[in-house]
């Protein structure tokens, strides 16, 4: 039997293979450990955390459309400290990367989390700069290049970790603001966050969603954040970790064409609950049988037309 | 992946729009009891990429019912599958109704489609008075009360029309017939819901409520079937759907 | 009978209903002359035309994604000229209103097409910025608030019909954009043109578009454009055409009650020829049985929750 | 809308993967000739929301039949419906295969899924010598050829894996046995017409050959569908799908 590597390295962390559970639908693993053996994932991106607990948006906080949802959690999460305390000791035991989403509401919160995670076993920092539930909140960071820029670098001055950058696309360029991420010092990027969008109920002529507008994810964005992936990837150099209505593993091939190193899986959880173990073993399968040696081949080679 | 298959052994109209499914699978029909749910993917497409949650009706040996209203799109489609038909469910989930054998009389409350873990749930729980409270919204609505008599001491059907029974809500029903009970199971709409934990609560008697939530996940990990509930925010899927009277409805609500 | 009264007024221009075929979707109606009465549409928005004959972009054009499509016909047309000979005598037998959707690689561009239709029947010009299939094209404009600023001003400036800006979702702040078009002069805006997407064959690695990147449209990017609409609305005091993924009467309706004053259908008709007489009589019923008299009084009537 | 319903009367599998459907609707059928095609709605599901073109295989009374190859998740879809089933067909469309009587002696080509509007050409075109090159890949895959004998002087099938008849290409065996044709007809992978085309043209012969675009409207309004012929952009719906040979393959092409 033909060995087939599907390791990739991440501003120096080396997952065993690219997929990735995307932050916020995995929870902290625990539910899906149930159904997958978490040992197999390539890493997972924690529930997006913040310094303080926070519970979050009143519901309904999701709604249903064409094949996608939109979601308004509004980062309930039991903030970095008992994330430190609880989580991290399960985490721990297993083999995957964990991967620490921290979203701020300042320069000074982001900084603080870093510092206390500094001091944890956790592999990398995702800087989700993008979260579009929380009012005065992150999403202003995200938007423009200056706020990325800005806490890019303020986290990269403190962080013992590598730390990557989750962009949001609800932009104009999506490759000028990873550009000056790259240019702060982000060790990586990851992409892309939720789209923002509304549902309205005809009858009551009210927005489905008690927070009015969430963030659309599932396949309905999938062509949206390929196209995303290959203008970024066009425009720097560091790591990419693609993301955005993955389905299964030919949707995971997509963004590792159009660039990205690694894969995130997330709305697509809430169907399969064995997805991100099945990608896995399909990935494998795939490789074998196309004889692909080392999946790194597959990174970036889109050929375009014309 | 094969946890996922449940087959339907049987499919059948209890109302207009209620279709009951008997469905195969030992590990769902093992684990099953009174309160939990499934989560069903409704068609092979991906238009809706929601499972939906159903109640379980009833369970043994390896096989399990549910019955669902068709309500949008997602029933709707659940609807198209036939006898034969492999659909694919994910469960028993959740946090059920639990049962004491101290118990010497309990009530069973249930409207609409809140009826069918209560139903569940007097069929399942023994050894002590047990009275039924049904709410349904017209005579031709009402639903699987025959086999019910059998299981229950005492009955109590209203119709919102009047057509059948107490003409009216169930939760005045309730309340006129309201006794020392030691236990009250109850499912239903928000509103009756929460009329009757009130009621409850302020007349001491301890009772388990059945929530609704919209879900993703149903299992846990997306955080957005939340509920505030006295232990802080909780999730209906998972901490629940089934929770004691004394923890949610404690804010008064718009 | 109860009448119900189902016209609305544009910049002017009064539709008999607020169903109006979007542009590039519906050619210049003699096709789907040949399923619905034209007569019964409120509004056409011919297919988008430059000042030269463009033969467009290679095939293959199209590509189906998750409940939408890509396209990059890349603006194939007559040119105005032969639009004007040959179009809108046959456009002029009918009562439905006539906007043509204008498109130009520089500011003169749109200043000579603005020229040439001024002397003819048609109703409204609709100046598409957002257009992304063309290369070095008009996607410039679109997507800053100085381009659409310049170009509405210079068209506005020598236009004698009614002018409506249509704005591409691609962009940071679509509110900003709106609301540079309105300080501008703009009679009234349109949206959501596509959104730029990529779908990718994996067996051969290259994009499924021969033009690499197309624009996304149908039922997937409803739940943005609502979204769009509402923050329009909010910023803006011209009237506003919404469109997305319109498949139904209900959907129409999340975008009037979301603030537009008329809709556009697009992609679905694809589906079902027969769609915009449908919506309208649809519409019809639907004021009946709800005591509406006027659709004025569903335009924006959205509120909030919270 | 009561147009587009199509009933289906009899469903059948050719092969392991073509499906052949004998469907219901006069219009349709009333208005059908070689080389149209029908669009095809595959799934009640806005996943999928474009039709797929299918073309006609045969038309008499109120019934026309198609046959489609299951090649994606549109195709796969369609293959679920059933006998009695409704279809939502839009058609026919497009511009199909001209004759002429005073044609002496033509040749139909079709290789693969091209194959059905050339079968339905060589069985409606009447009153002089017919000549039928069928090409498939393999044995397995041989359709339609039985009750076409009938309607054709001769009928020539190659097989690329040579499992059965001439073994290799379709164009192959036309050029060996090509003669002073005064008309043909092709329908096939773009390949193979491309070469056919060439050929034909250089040896002055006149030719209709079926083009294959990707779709949107099907009716000539999108503009997705096209192609370049010596006069300009065409549309392959609505000017096609059928073309003269002379119009179309006219540039080298990668
Ligand atoms: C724990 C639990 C157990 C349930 N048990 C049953 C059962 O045994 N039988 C049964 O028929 N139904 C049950 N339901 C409700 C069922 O899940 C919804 O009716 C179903 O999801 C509707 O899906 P749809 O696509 O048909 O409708 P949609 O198009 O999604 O919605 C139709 C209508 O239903 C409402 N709705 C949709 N989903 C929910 C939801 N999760 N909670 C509240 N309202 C919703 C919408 O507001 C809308 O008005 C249960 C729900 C929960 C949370
Ligand atoms: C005028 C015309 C007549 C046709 N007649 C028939 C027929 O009689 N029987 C039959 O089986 N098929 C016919 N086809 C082809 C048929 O339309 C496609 O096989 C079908 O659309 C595939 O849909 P899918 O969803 O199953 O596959 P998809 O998932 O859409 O695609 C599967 C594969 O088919 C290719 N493909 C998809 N659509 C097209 C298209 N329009 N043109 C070329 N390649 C495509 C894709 O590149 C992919 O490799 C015809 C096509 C045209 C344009
Ligand atoms: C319910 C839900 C919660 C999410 N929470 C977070 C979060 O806390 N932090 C974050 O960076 N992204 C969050 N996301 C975004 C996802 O990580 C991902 O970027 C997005 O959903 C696109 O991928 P998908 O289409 O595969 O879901 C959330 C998404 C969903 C659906
Ligand atoms: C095939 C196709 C061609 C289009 N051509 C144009 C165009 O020429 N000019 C323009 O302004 N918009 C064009 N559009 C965009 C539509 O008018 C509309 O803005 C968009 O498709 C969203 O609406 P929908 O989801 O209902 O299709 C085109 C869309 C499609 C699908
Ligand atoms: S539905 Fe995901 S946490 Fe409850
Ligand atoms: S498919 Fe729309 S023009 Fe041919």
């Amino acid at each position: 039997m033909k060995h087939v590597n599907t390791s990739v390295n991440i501003a120096g962390v080396t997952f065993s293979n690219p997929v990735i559970a995307a932050s916020g639908t995995y929870g902290f693993g625990r539910e899906y450990g149930n159904y997958v053996d978490l040992n197999k994932l390539g890493g997972i991106s924690v529930k997006g955390l913040t310094l303080l607990p926070r519970e979050g948006n009143m519901p309904p906080r999701i709604a249903e459309t064409p094949s996608g949802m939109l979601n308004s959690v509004g980062l309930e999460n039991p903030g970095v400290e008992r994330f430190i305390s609880d989580e991290i000791p399960f985490l721990s035991q297993y083999d995957l990367k964990t991967i620490v989403n921290v979203a701020g509401n300042s320069i000074e919160d982001y900084v603080n989390m870093t510092l206390k995670l500094n001091e944890t076993s956790v592999d990398m920092l995702e800087i989700n700069l993008s979260c579009p539930n929380v009012k005065h909140g992150c999403v202003s960071f995200g938007v423009s290049e200056q706020g990325v820029y800005e806490v890019t670098k303020a986290v990269k001055e403190v962080s013992k970790k590598p730390v990557i950058i989750k962009l949001t696309p609800n932009v104009t360029s999506i490759a000028s603001i990873a550009y000056k991420a790259q240019d702060a010092g982000a060790d990586g990027v990851s992409l892309i966050n939720t789209i923002t969008g509304m549902k309205i109920n005809v009858k009551t002529r009210r927005p489905v969603l008690y927070n009015n507008t969430g963030g659309l994810s599932g396949p309905a964005i999938r062509p949206i954040a390929v196209r995303m992936v290959h203008e970024v990837y066009q425009a720097i150099d560091i790591p990419i970790i693609g993301m955005g209505g993955i389905t299964c593993l030919s949707d995971a091939l997509e963004f590792i064409i159009a660039g990205a190193s690694a894969v995130m899986i997330g709305t697509y959880n809430f169907m399969n609950p064995y997805l991100c173990e099945q990608i896995v073993i399909d990935l494998i399968d795939y490789m074998k049988h196309n004889n692909i040696d080392n999946i790194k081949e597959m990174v970036g080679s889109l050929r375009l037309n014309g | 992946m094969n946890l996922l298959k449940s087959k339907i052994i049987e499919k059948k109209m209890l109302t207009h729009d209620n279709i009951r499914l008997v469905l195969e699978n030992k590990e769902i029909a093992g684990k099953s009891y009174p309160g939990v749910f499934v989560n069903v993917r409704c068609c092979h497409s991906d238009e809706l990429i929601l499972r939906r949650p159903i109640s379980v009706l009833d369970a043994y040996e390896d096989r399990y019912e549910i019955v669902f209203k068709v309500m949008g799109k997602g029933t709707e489609r659940l609807a198209y599958f036939e006898t034969g038909d492999l659909l694919d469910v994910l469960g028993p989930l959740g946090k059920g109704f639990t049962f004491s054998q101290n118990y010497r009389k309990v009530a069973f409350i249930g409207g609409g489609i809140g009826i069918f873990p209560v139903v569940y749930a007097a069929k399942q729980f023994h050894g002590c008075q047990k009275d039924f409270f049904a709410g349904f919204k017209t005579k031709e609505e009402i639903m699987l009360m025959e086999s019910l008599k059998q299981h229950v001491d005492h009955l109590y059907l209203s119709t919102d029309d009047g057509s059948e029974g107490y003409p009216g809500f169930i939760t005045d029903l309730f309340m006129e017939k309201m006794t020392d009970y030691d236990m009250v199971y109850i499912c239903g709409p928000a509103v009756m819901e929460e009329k009757i934990v009130k009621t409850l609560r302020k007349n001491k008697i301890k009772g388990q409520v059945s929530l609704e939530e919209r879900m993703g996940c149903g299992i846990g990990a997306c955080l957005v079937c939340a509920c505030k509930t006295s232990h802080g925010i909780r999730h209906v899927c998972k901490d629940g759907p089934v929770f004691d009277i004394e923890d949610v409805f404690i804010e008064d609500e718009k």
